[in-house]
Order: C-alpha cells, then structure tokens, then sequence
C-alpha cells in the first residue's frame, strides 16, 4: 500500500457519492490530485480538476497513477475498474455503493491476478490524518495520532474518529474496506498494515452484521497482532435476520455456525479471542486508554 | 427478488434444464383447455413457504377433479398470499432424488456449487451430506463435474448432472442470481434428470439492469404491501421493528449504532431506513434527497412511529436540498394542522401533527444548515437541532415516552 | 458462413444496434401489407458484393412502383445468386457516414475492434484512416471507448457510438464471428446513429455448436451446389483448383506439399481436400473413414479429375477402416464397371471406370494395409501403391497425361 | 520448457486425435505417461493407462504433472486447457483439431496470465528422438541428431523428418506448433529454444499460407538467430485466397502489406533474411549439408 502525500491520484467518475467539497477537502488536504476522468466530458474543467475521456490519457500526461478513486455509477463500476487496471494502477478505491455482488467476483478475480488492491464497494476511502485523504471522510473529524481504525462501516467511521478526536486521541491511519457484502481488501490485510505501521499504537477494529470477517479478524487478532485492538460492533439490537441477506441462507450448508452473520457471533468470536468490545461509539476512548497504559 | 415456480420453469426450459411438460392456469376454467396429459399436478404459485402442507399442491386424474382442486387452491391463502397463477404438471416417476444449487458465497467472494445426494434437506444436520465446490476462477464446466463426483456420481448420471449444474451456473451469471436451487431434482430409473422444483433469488442490486426483472419487480411492487414487497423482494436496505422511533441515516453501521443507542437508552427503536442507495421499491434512478423525502414519507405513515431519529454527520450529498427537505416537512405539519383541523374527517388523531424530529447534525458542512433550521417557525417540539449523537438519542427516548399510544 | 443483410439487421435489432424498420418481402405481392412508411429502398438479399451496382438496390415510392421494383429484383441473379427474399425498408437522412468493425486478427491472437470516420472505403488507402484496437484482455466497455476517441469523437457521438461497437462485440462474442461489420453507421444532424447496413461471418468451426446457426448452414447446403457453399460458408478446408489430380491428404501442410509437388512435376492439381477435420457440409461429427470416403465421393464425381492422388503417412486414425474404404472403392469399379456394361445408359463416358487411384502410405502401420491392398483385384492401373512421395506424384501426373478428356 | 523424459506427462480425452497405437508408441518411447483423463469413465483402463474423471484425481495419486496432451473433442478443449490451468499443469499440448478460435483466445488470455505453455491446437506435439514424445507424431521417422525442426504442419513435420532420416541427418527436437489460425506457442519462442538448445546444431522451419508467422519469423532469424536455418514453405502453387480465411479481410487496415498471408510474401520474408528455402521436401537435406559444412 502506498499512501505517501506525493502518490498521484485519479478520479473516476463524479456520480452522488462525491462531490465538489469532497474534491476540495481531498485538495486542501495536500493529495495529489491530477486529474478526473469522465467518459464523454474529455477537456472541461470539473472540481478544479482537468477531466478526461480515458484514463491511458491522463497517464499519457501525467505518467503512472498510484491511486484511483471511483466515483461511477454502480453498473459502471467494473468497466471503470478494469480500464485502470488495464492502465497499470495498483491502488483502486471504489467509494460507489449499489455495485452487483457479481461484478465484483470478476473484479476481484481480476484485481487477484494483477496484484492490485481493491478497497470497497461503499467505501469512503482511507485518510492518514495531517498527511492524505483518499476519498470521502470528512477530515474535520481527524487529527493524527497514534489510533489505526479498520471498519467496514462508511459515516460510523468517522463517528468513531470523532469520539476520538474529542477525546484528545489521535489517529494514524483510517480505512472502511465498504460495508457491502462483497468487498476487495480485508480485516485481515488492514489489522497486518496497521500492525506494521510504526506510527500506529492501538487499533480499533469496527464491524456490523453480515458475512463473517469480524470472526475472521478475531482469530488473526489473537494469532498474529501484537498491538492492542478495541472492538466496537454495531447493529446488537438488530433483528438477527438481517444478517442473512448479505450471506445466503444457504451458508450454514458449508459446516458454519447456525449463527453466522449475527451480530452476536462476532461479539462471540471476539470475546473469545480477548478482544475489548465497547458498548457504544464514546466508549471506546476510554477502552483504548486502558490498553495504552 | 424471488420468483415464483412457474416462471422458474420457464426460465430453465429456456437454458435447456429438463423441466416436466406444464401449463400455466390464470383461472381453473383453463383446465379445459389442458394441452399436458393427465394425471396431473396442480400448484399453488405463492412465495411462502411450505406450500404442499398448507394445501397449495394437488393430484388430479380428470378435468372435473382438476378444476375443483384449482378452484381450492385459488381461493386458498399461503401465509396472507393469494396465488394469482396455479400451475398444472405432468406427474414423473423419480428412482432418486438429489438437491443441486448455485449461491452467492459473501466469506469467499465467489459463487458455490451444491449438491446433495437428498432432496429436502434437513438443514440442521446438512454438513456432512452437502458437498461444494468454490468457483474460484471463470466458471468451466470442470467444476459442474467437481461438484458432481464430490457427490459420489459416476460415469453418465456423473454427466448428466454436471451439465445440469453448468445450466444453473449459466443462469446465475447471467440473471445476476443470489441463488438458484433445484430441490427435488429426480432422477429416473433409466439415469434420466428432471428438476421437479426450483429456486431463483435475484440479487436486488442488479434487478434494474435486466429489463425483465424491472418489468417483475415493478408488477410485484404495484400489487403487494411494503410488508409483502419486503419478504419477496428480500430486506430493505433497512430493518423493521416495531418501535416508536424511526431512524434514518447515512450508511448501515451508523444506522445499526444508532439502533443500538436507541435500545440501550430504553427506547424502542421502529423502522430504521439506510439512505446511502436506493430503496428496491425505486424504479427510477434515485438522489440521496429524493431517498431522505421516501424515507420521511414511509415513517410519517407508519401508526407506530411516534418520534424520527435522523442522524446525519460529516458530508452528505445535496447537504442544500437535504436540509430543504426536512424544512419542507417540519413546516407542512404546519400548514396540514391548519387544513386538517378545518376540514376534519372525524378522526381525532389525524388533527395531531407528524411525528416530531430530532435530527443530529455533525460537522462543519451543516454549520449552514443548522443556523437555517433554527430560523423555522414550527410547533413546538416539531424540531429538535441537536450536534451530539449521545444526546441526540436521549432527546428521541425523552419525545418518544409522553407521547405514548398518541396517534 | 455470411449472413444476408436481412438476417444481420435481426441480430443487430435484437442485441441493441439501432437499425431503421424493415420487413422481410418473400413475393413482391408481400409489399401490398407492407408495415413500414413509403418512402422505401428494397434491397436484393444475396450473398455477392456490389449489389447496388448491378441493380439489386432500388428505392420506391408508391405500393406499384414498389411491387415493379420487387419483381425486378426477384428476377435479377447477382454473381449467379437468385434471392430468395427482398428486404423492403425505410430510407434515412445520414448526415455523416462512418464505417465500424470487429474482427478476429489471428496475427496477434486478439479480437480487434476497427474504426473509420468515412463509409465505402479504398481500402488501398484505408491505412491511415482506419483507426484500430486491439482487445487485450476480456472485453469491457473503455475497449470501445479508446476506439472512438481514436476516431476523433467526442461527448455524446463518442458514447453513442462506442455503446454501439460494444453490442457488437457481445454479437461476436456470443456467435462465435470472424467479423462483424456495419459500413454504413449513419449519423444523424441530432447525432442519433443507425446501422443502414451490416456484414456477419461466422467461424465455420462454431457453426456446430449453434443450434440457430446449425440450421441456417444446413439449409444453405441443401439449396445450394457445393461452389455457391464454397463461397457462402467460406473456403472448404481445402483447395479448389480445375486441373486433373484430385489430392487427399491428411493436414493442411502435407496437402498444399503434394499439390506443389504436383505442379513442380509438371503435373496440374485438382480440387485438393485435408481430411484432418470436419467439412464445413458435414452437419453431424464425423470420422476419418466418414471423410475419406466422403473425398472420394466429391473427387469422383468432379468430371474434370483424372487421377486421385491419397498421401498418407504416418498414423492416420482407424487405419484398418480406412484401408477398408480405399478396397471397396477400387473394387466397387469392378463391379460398376459389369453393372454399367449391362445397363448401359447411353452415355459412353460412363461405362469407363472410376479415376485411377495412387496411394502414397508411409510408415509401419501401414505394413498390412499394403499388403492387403496388393492382394486386391482390380482392373490395371485402378489402383497403385507407393511409398516414397516425390515417386507417388510422379506416379499421378504420368497417370494424368495419356487420359486427357477420358471422362 | 521441460522436455527431460522423466517429466510426469496426462492425456485428457481419447478423440479420434489419438490412438491407442499413439498412446503405445509414447510409452514404448519411455514417455512417463501415468494416466488419462476422460469425464464419466474414471476407474476404467485404457491403452493400458488408469482413467480419471478430474485432473486433481490424478495429481492427488501421482503428484504434479509437467506437460498434459489434450485430445477432447474440439468444443471441450477449452474446458480440458483451464482445468489443467487450474490443476497448475504449465505445458499443454492441443492434438485436437477444429477449436473455435475465440476459445483459443480466451484461452490464450489465461495461459500468458499464467505463465503456461500453450503448443497447438492442430498439433501432432513434440519429440525429442531417442528420449521423449509428446504427441502422436510416428516416431519411427525420427532418429536422435542435431537438425532442430519447428512447424505449423502436422503431417508434413514428419513427412521432411522423414526425409533428413533417409539422408541421415539425425534430429534434436520437433515440434509442430499447430496449423490452426490461432495457436499457443510461435515459431519465435520455438526458433529461440532451439538456439539455445545445444544439441541443436541447425533449424529447419516449415511453413504454410495464412497469418504473418512466417514473416515474423525470418525477421527473427535475421536478427536474433545464430545457428543455420532452412526453410520450407507449402502451398507456392496453391491459390492465393486460400490465405485470406485465416486473416480475416480487414488484416490489410492495420497497416499491413495486401500479401499477407500468402506462401509469396513469406518467401519474399525468407529471402530478405537470406534464408536458403527448399523447393521440396527431399532437397532440404543438401541444402542443410551445406549451411553445417
């Protein structure tokens, strides 16, 4: 992962879920945005960005791409994907919810075979407070620190940095991998980055019903993070049927727990990894003061 | 997005799964006009569950017994559902009967062979009888014959199923499937294969790309209940409860928390809707501001909702025309108290005014709209401008309390 | 295998391209329901280039003027070729005219997308008009993309146009197509692009796994000689040139080898098959005996083959039926030969027998075929073994000669 | 490419590409055939071999396999090729003929991804006289020496091995690298493994009309290739439209001369890069005595 200040970054596409404040904020912050790529609009001006038709133009122009940000309709997404990855970028940030779960297997099956890294669906981005901000979190809420946060969640997110920040603890680096039920880089992946930041001194792990990577980070906690992490799970209280629609009822089939998905199997799976799990959001400063000391 | 078993059929006759010789019956004087061979079956065309104990399937040997079994099965509910369609179909002597499927598997972000050797499983002890198959890369047909061999199949009956499962696999591409099951699918003395019923799931995102499915989903929409729309289409991007405090926000995990806060402060939360994408009952393209004046509609109508929670923080999209909405609603509780108090139709409550809001605003970009939203002139307690999340859901459990049994 | 115009505009109409309303004229009295609005252009449905020239293309007015021009064209071959049916359609203002394809490059093994902003190229000079790429990975839509911006579109044509050159590479894709080609695209003054006119050829090796396209192939064979086949469904895996040895061989290389070997010995080949695969009129799998046998029977029946040249070596598969088919074609002389003496029917030429045969067989699998084929009785100089080649051909071109306008 | 005779070879399919007699013949060479593979008749023998329904079958019994020869039916070799791909099998051999060729790119897109070795379809395979045979070329033509031979013919490969055996000219490798439009493996990668080769002590290349290899090929060998080359060429007296079929008629857009394709422009090619060409078969040995001596 790359996320050093003068990496270049691209955007693609400009639907609903960015808008012009958010490519101001991303510019204000210091990262390194070159240019925006919107098929059929190649040659005005959006944002303050120069806009292009494809994204090998920009590379003509501007040489390699670090990151790109994609911002395309939902059923564009794929092609946006592929077009960057065909364009040698390694980092691709897709903020766009509403993406269908099967674009994304060919993505990811693509991304896989190219060694790239893919964070989202329904992600809003990364930030390394005082230094980056690679998508949609509103910085305000961040100042740099020691706390790496890992969430598949978008605005509980920065509720959580918020918490944080009021508390006086700040923030190394922030990442949601996308809340929806098929996601490009993992729990897993982040906890590893996190856990060979030197900056990073604690990390919050934030996680919601669905799918079972909660339960999956749990056991990597246990095994291989030596930093200490403080949970904080949403939607206890939810009905518990939610769950299943983001795995298929047919998941229990494949030798899992009656109760996978369920909020209260990753609250299981974490309690037995001896994890620290918060009750609510403005709890967590004072979970993670106990671990630091 | 589930279908009903008659289009199922009709869908896997098209992609060259064996399917029985059926028709479909609108109304049972249709039976006269049966072009399948007696005996037949005739089927209840409902979603639930189920259907066969319920009395949704019967046996027929003639057209008189046909068209009295249908009358019944017309007229039969199935968990509150009517069928609008029966489907009348060939009977078949199954040797052996298997479960195949093709679903959608979130922990491994890829689609799953299964296959059983049982048709009706019993999910419960399912593990150890259940084989899969993870389709790792581009489908080929080499994994429909994993599955299949997994499955302790050989030599022809090993062919014919795989190319069974190659079928369903097609379809699940091409359908954007969640799910498709075959559940019984019969095998016959001779090693022949029919899928006796079927399952299609429609992943709800990429209804809207396939003509067809909008065309179903819109029909659906036009003749059931949000309820009914909910079971079949599968969840909202939401969660129903019963409470008096409704919820909206941006993202599920803030939702989720904020449920959770809800709860935890002793209050009971109600329906909680997620407006970062579209609702499934929405046909057309839709904006976050457009999302928020559905979200806003389906709480104002629901009896059980007496307080709405909305909590929104950092950058929202259309903050502008956000913020005119929840504006346009405070002040129309306004204006409908007037005209309902003038023209009123007997019903006492309907003179109340909507449910209060409280809305939580966090960060600079609603520094705007929270000086905007003071300035309105609304009944009091109609609004409630609060910056902290914790407080915010105290003021909601506080407005939801003394107004117990209100409307 | 080409496709007619009306045929292409189906597809074209079903996967999306815009193409102008038309209708299928199979008799010119067709034109008295006609469903589209005068004014209408009805254009000759055959396979032959330059049709507009030769007076297959013709623009109507009226129901009389259409039918005049109907009967016309009916009437009217074109290389030869009689339609069957007239395509009646509706004329359009084209503003500019653009020329549009994708097809398969075997030199760099990729599918290749081509684009032109002029129709009715020189395509000595297409060169630096024509603008290309090439479809590296999977397809997906920036591939078009690239390729209008490379022709110099922008905004809206630009997506118009590559929303266009992406249906038809689902088209190709999914029909299995060396080329697709619209030549014309016409673009309107609002910029509104419509496909007036389009090319589809089919791999003739796919054709077999299309059950639509299986048919049309079929039909086309058994309404057609095999020339007309040669140039509809594309060239036979083969070689057909006019002198008097027929070649057999096994593999492209080996066979294009024995005919230069032929024409170096001064000698000049005839129709040359490979029998290494399927032939294009074969409409069910067959075997290398089938295919022998079905050579033979082609060669035998071309008047102007002398002289049957076989050159196998090697392995070839079923060795022992092939050898099997080679004895009874030699012997069935023989006895046609008898046959024909008896009930001459007149014409002389037939009582001669079949075209002598020289068998090249090298290799030891071939030991007891040889052996076997010597103990043979046949009438002189029917059939000739050898194993060296160059001796073979020498053999053949001999056996040519003192023939000459024998049959 | 490993061609050492102990490599672990697989056939998948028993079409009417390969026989029973191939099969023995590749075994009395000593190839390490250890089993075939052919959908719903595992647990049988044939041709003396164990017969697996899967290709993880076999390897689950016999390790990993070096080079597979698929001989399914021509629809099939596409699913046989990305099985073995999956079952990381890296050396394919395609016997069959009659492959769509979309299948074959869509294979070919997957084999470069994976780095596998892709020789055919159209393709009697490879042999190395005296040590190994891959494929159904007769290896009763062939006697061990120092002639390279790299070709897109079947029969005729063997039918000019034929003639430098009569000669006495022995054989190091060949290959016949398939006479379909689109193949895996081209006659580059073949003209640098027998350079390179040290046994190899000449190369003798065989073409046909269609596509531009041959050309490609005499470019190559002029720039790239020390070791003497002879060439030949079949179908100088075929007609030319012969050719066009597998180029597809627009081949002449993309900037290429209106020859291509024909036996001509390839011997125009040979003749630029002063590569001696036999006018047949049974001159290419004195032609090679020459270049050696």
């Amino acid at each position: 992962m790359n996320l050093k200040p003068e990496s270049k970054v691209l955007i693609q596409g400009f639907c609903e879920f960015i808008s012009g404040t958010h490519v101001a904020q991303m510019t204000a912050y210091g990262t390194n945005l070159v240019a925006g790529v919107n098929p059929g609009c190649g040659g005005q001006e959006l944002h303050g960005l120069p806009v292009f038709d494809l994204v090998e133009e920009v590379i003509e122009q501007f040489g390699a791409i670090d990151t790109t940000i994609i911002c395309v309709d939902p059923y564009d997404v794929l092609d946006a994907a592929l077009e960057a990855i065909a364009s040698h970028i390694r980092q691709i940030i897709i903020i766009t919810a509403g993406v269908p779960p099967l674009d994304m297997v060919q993505l990811l099956r693509k991304a896989e075979a190219c060694e790239t890294l893919v964070v989202g669906p329904n992600s809003p981005g990364i930030i390394v407070p005082g230094k980056i901000l690679l998508g949609t979190q509103p910085s305000e809420f961040y100042t740099p620190g020691a706390v790496g946060i890992v969430s598949r969640s978008s605005t509980l997110t920065y509720e959580i940095a918020y918490e944080l920040t009021k508390a006086g603890l700040g923030q190394s680096i922030s990442v949601s991998i996308g809340s929806d039920a098929i996601v490009g880089s993992s729990f897993l992946q982040w906890l590893q980055i996190l856990d060979e930041d030197e900056t990073t001194q604690a990390i919050v792990l934030v996680g919601q019903p669905g799918g079972g990577s909660e339960e999956a980070a749990a056991r990597y906690i246990a095994e291989a993070i030596d930093k200490p992490v403080i949970a904080y799970i949403a939607g206890r209280q939810a009905p518990p049927g939610k769950s299943w629609r983001q795995t298929g009822t047919l998941a229990t089939f494949i030798g899992r727990d009656p109760n996978f998905g369920t909020a209260q199997s990753k609250l299981a799976a974490l309690k037995e990894a001896q994890v620290p799990v918060a009750e609510r959001p403005s709890q967590i400063p004072e979970l993670l003061r106990k671990e630091i000391n | 997005m589930d279908l009903l078993e008659y289009q199922v059929k009709e869908w896997f006759g098209k992609i060259g799964i064996p399917v029985l010789p059926s028709q479909r019956i609108d109304h049972p004087t249709d039976l006269k006009r049966l072009k399948i061979r007696f005996p037949i079956v005739l089927k209840s065309q409902v979603h639930g569950a189920e259907r066969a104990k319920a009395g949704g399937v019967r046996f027929a040997e003639t057209t008189i017994d046909a068209i009295a079994a249908a009358q019944n099965i017309f007229s039969l509910p199935i968990w509150g559902e009517l069928p609008e369609v029966v489907l009348a179909e060939s009977q078949y002597d199954a040797n052996q009967e298997f479960y195949l499927a093709v679903v959608l598997d979130t922990a491994v972000c890829r689609p799953v062979l299964l296959g059983c050797k049982e048709a009706d499983i019993d999910w419960e002890s399912a593990g150890e009888k259940m084989h899969y198959v993870v389709v790792e890369q581009e489908f080929s047909p080499f994994y429909a014959r994993r599955l299949a061999l997994k499955m302790g199949l050989q030599g022809t009956l090993m062919q014919s199923v795989s190319s069974v499962v190659e079928k369903m696999y097609e379809l699940f591409v091409q359908k954007d499937l969640d799910l498709v099951e075959i559940n019984p699918l019969a095998v016959s003395a001779t090693s022949q294969v029919m899928a006796l019923n079927g399952k299609v799931r429609v992943n709800e995102r990429a209804i809207k790309r396939h003509p067809d499915l909008a065309q179903m989903a819109a029909k659906i929409i036009s003749r059931h209940t949000s309820t009914e729309i909910n079971g079949i289409l599968g969840d909202w991007d939401g969660v129903e409860m019963h409470g008096k405090i409704g919820i909206l926000g941006n993202g599920t995990g803030s939702v989720m928390a904020t449920l959770d806060l809800v709860a935890n402060a002793g209050g009971k939360p109600g329906v909680c809707l997620n407006l970062r994408h579209a609702f499934l009952t929405d046909t057309t393209p839709t904006t976050f501001r457009d999302r928020l004046a559905t979200g806003l509609k389906i709480l104002e109508a629901d009896k059980s909702i007496q307080v709405i929670l909305i909590n929104f923080m950092g950058s929202i999209p259309q903050t502008e025309e956000v913020v005119e909405v929840i504006a346009r609603v405070v002040q129309q509780d306004n204006n409908e108290l007037k005209s309902q108090v003038v023209h009123s139709n007997g019903s006492k409550n309907r003179q109340e005014p909507n449910s209060p809001l409280v809305v939580r605003l966090a960060g600079s970009e609603f520094d705007a709209a929270r000086k905007y939203l003071a300035t309105l002139k609304t009944p009091s307690n109609a609004l409630l401008v609060v910056e902290n999340l914790d407080e915010a859901v105290a003021a909601a459990v506080r407005l939801a309390k003394p107004m117990a049994n209100k409307k």
